[in-house]
């Protein structure tokens, strides 16, 4: 069942170097406290997976925790570039980073099949681009009704999910709301799943179809409030666009990007 | 950025923004594409297309923003929205499934088969190759990505594409196709009955290019006022033709550029709102 | 765009004969109404489709209207048999029937293949069963990154999808609250759609991820208060069990359905 | 329905019940199928396993009703839920996601591989053989089909199977497989990593009965109290054997009857109160 903990204990017992990790959020809720945590415990050769990788993966690729980035978009939204993931593939600094190149529809495809227990997912994708000439993973199957030829890619299955959402009840059920992403499916896919919450509640108060997540699919919850920070979380606080193009100056140099680590990751206290 | 309150002046990028607004009409179901597209979905709608509807690829349905997104997840996006699906939901149902008639893209580069390269820059590399197959692990500029390009240009039923034209841009042949406009030899949309019918124009900040009905090249149909042929030919990476029926674009009027620049304005106010680092 | 009408113009407009139509609602918010109005109109050679076909297809069987049935599961919920149905296959009273049986997982699949625009759906299914001895629309294929079988079905996209909802909006907006069932995938796959609601109201008044089906997803609204009686719609009215457990007695008769027929549905005024 | 107040005396039919009940413990995610299953689980759910998650095929995650369901989704089930899902993401997401424990399955025929029929009875039918592919399309009797139970039986981790013990019930070859237990020879699910592993109990108004861990064969491992070897052997239509330790299965417990005549006498009363036809 699921067990309460904090933020540093949830890492420390579930993220283990090497893991398949996917810290997803689509713009909303993303993770940033949890991967915070990720950086301060020295996680190393993480296999990371996300559709955006948004500032949350620059900064953890930027830190050394990753050998392997599996996406979608690599940018940052309406700024420019993620300089570390460019210093990390271009230069391999800090350290080499292996790239697997999907598209969106390609990766939502593979979460929901992750969730839906299958080795793979059918999709009709990739007619006419390259990406599968440089992504071996991509593949095809053929409908045995109609002859037609759908791209298949292989399911997402991490070892680690984690996510962010509003809140849980004292049970251990969590409730995502507004633009919920994959997060379900991350959840419901990965071997081990940590949730941070900005706040417990007695109550949930959800609608009939509210996307709700029951304690027994989480292994660990953790009350990390502002935990989605520059991210933003729909009923609590906006998206901090002026961080995100702050970023771009702060990432661009490593020295700049090293003092920043220093002073907002490995300088702030546990959580 | 600069504004204007002189209407009877405007700069090409807003000319760009209010014709590439002009395609989209009332009845049309859009996903939009961040950036240009979304600027110009959105000053449709608050023009002559009150009731176009907006999907972006985070999930939000039916959406109105009042200010544009800075990323394609903005909260914006999801309180004024009808409803918000799940993404996987939104590729496989909304997208996939054919409810969409117009999908709206930017670019890094397009080639004259219209196809799109968002993924490496690589054709002065040294490594580089032409069908990216070599020069991708070795980019001369690695861009974004994909995103939700690829299945956007071939699920939806039509595309518009609006982006800037530079020689950069408008190349003979992409670096790397990330999505298809109609393939490398014109011919990769053929017999293909499952996929949309792909670009039908491209608007940028100079005219208007269409394909041509027969080879699918994209040529010029319509050229922005003040623009000349010679401005084109200088900014095309290939042999750009034009229409024999060379149309004027008309102008933006006063109510279009009105609402362009207020938008731009509220934009501006909203993301510049929070605290430093 | 949408279009308000009475539920006679609807169907008028919308239902022809050897149509392949989808009532659907998983017990909660079977369109009975809408069944009604195609028995009314005499609807003849339908090819219907319902995971359950409840007593709405018993009726529709018995009344003639119907010359093939696909379905994965077809009782009286807790009562028995649909003796019209059963009349319909064992004895081609009114008529001959055709019928194609799936289990619940493979339709809802077919369902969301459909919604998906695919042309079949993938699943781990029909492992050790003996239906596909005797459904031939029952492949498989083979999954190219593990080898494992899976089933392979087409997808489900009728001509006609009917669906019964809370309410809509001024604008044709839909809500569908509580068990909602296929209804969703139906509306989506369908070329045809028709939706009968207890209500129009000013504003459905939602939560962020509401099952919400926008205007221009759907062909037809007609306002049909209590349109899913003797099924139930959450929030206006309880699902009459009685009825159902009645209907055993009216349906096992040819006389006596054939009464229930005349005074019920024929009996009827316009909607 | 006969009930009873004197908690002493109990039917065999609540003996059943309570045992099923008892199958299931506080922390199992159970996947419940209509009928005898839904009041066994609910009673588990009332009684020794507040706790147990029930899920049913209509989509209802973690549901609580105060009655008895009389279909698979009345609305007592909805509304006593922590969320309702979609039926497609029921099927795909949660069962065959690997989120289910236990399907907890009812039958109209069983045989001695736990192999499960209620497709159609056809055995003794002029036209019939035993697998099903040829009597099915003139069966002696349709029974309803499969429903749920194929998938819950393959995609839950195991299976409980609970129905009143007969001679017509219990067959030795079931005359069509919906529901696989371990196939027609027992070896049904071997060399199948990605299913799991099947039919762990069957419960009846006589006897609990389990696999054998070799051969997978239904042997009677408890009696009721009450019933004897004989009753079994005369309402199984093979030659039932019996573990060689073979147990009395427990009485219900005063609060096990009571919880169970409260339950059913709550649900009598909820089902009766509608208008006539």
């Amino acid at each position: 069942m699921t067990k309460f903990m904090t933020l540093k204990d949830a890492v420390a017992t579930y993220v283990k170097d090497g893991d398949s990790i996917a810290l997803e959020g689509f713009t909303h809720l993303i993770p940033f406290a949890a991967g915070h945590e990720i950086i301060r415990q020295k996680r190393r050769n993480l296999s990371l997976i996300r559709m955006t990788p948004d500032l949350i993966y620059d900064q953890l690729v930027g830190a050394g925790c990753v050998r392997k980035l599996t996406f979608s978009w690599g940018g940052n939204p309406g700024v420019g570039s993620l300089h570390r993931v460019r210093d990390a593939i271009e230069n391999d600094y800090p350290c080499a980073l292996e790239t697997v190149e999907h598209s969106h529809a390609a990766m939502a495809n593979a979460y929901e099949a992750g969730a839906a227990g299958l080795p793979l997912a059918v999709f009709r994708g990739y007619v006419g681009s390259e990406l599968p000439l440089v992504n071996k993973e991509i593949a095809s199957i053929i409908c045995p009704f109609t002859g037609e030829q759908l791209a298949a890619i292989p399911a997402i299955k991490p070892d680690v999910g984690i996510i962010h959402a509003q809140k849980a009840d004292r049970a251990g059920n969590v409730l995502i709301e507004g633009i919920i992403g994959v997060q379900k499916e991350v959840v419901l896919s990965a071997k081990r799943s940590i949730v941070t919450v900005e706040e417990i509640v007695d109550n949930l108060e959800v609608t009939p179809n509210a996307c709700v997540l029951p304690a027994w699919t989480i292994d660990a919850i953790a009350v990390a409030p502002e935990g989605a920070k520059p991210s933003y979380t729909l009923g609590y606080y906006d998206r901090d666009n002026n961080y995100y193009k702050q970023w771009d100056n702060i990432s661009r140099d490593r020295d700049s990007f090293n003092q920043w680590l220093e002073s907002h990751v490995f300088g702030q206290g546990d959580v | 950025m600069t504004t204007h309150n002189d209407t009877t002046q405007y700069t090409s990028a807003e000319m760009m923004t209010i014709t590439a607004a002009r395609a989209l009409t009332n009845n049309m179901t859009c996903f939009v594409g961040i950036g240009l597209p979304s600027e110009a979905a959105n000053v449709a709608r608050l023009t002559h297309a009150p009731d176009v509807t907006l999907i972006y690829e985070s999930g939000t349905l039916q959406t109105k923003p009042e200010v544009l997104p800075l990323s394609i997840g903005d909260g914006e996006l999801c309180e004024s929205a009808l409803t918000t699906v799940s993404v996987p939901e939104m590729f496989r149902y909304w997208l996939q499934g054919g409810h969409i008639d117009v999908g709206f893209l930017g670019t890094a580069q397009i080639d004259r088969f219209a196809n799109l390269n968002t993924t490496v820059i690589a054709a002065n590399h040294p490594e580089g190759g032409k069908n990216g197959a070599h020069s991708y692990a070795n980019p001369r500029v690695r861009l974004p990505g994909g995103g939700g390009a690829p299945e956007i240009s071939t699920n939806a039923k039509e595309v518009f594409i609006t982006v800037k034209h530079s020689k950069r841009t408008f190349v003979k042949d992409v670096d790397f196709i990330t999505t298809i406009g109609f393939g490398r030899d014109g011919k990769g949309r053929d017999n293909l009955p499952n996929i949309g019918r792909g670009p039908s124009v491209v608007i940028t900040d100079l005219c208007i290019l269409k394909p041509d009905p027969a080879t699918k090249e994209l040529i010029v149909t319509s050229l922005h006022p003040g623009t000349t042929k010679e401005d084109v030919i200088e900014a095309t990476g290939w042999e750009i033709k034009f229409a024999d029926s060379l149309e004027t674009t008309p102008v933006p009027s006063e109510k279009e550029l009105h609402v362009l620049r207020e938008l731009k304005a509220r934009t501006e106010k909203a993301h510049s709102a929070q605290e430093a680092i």
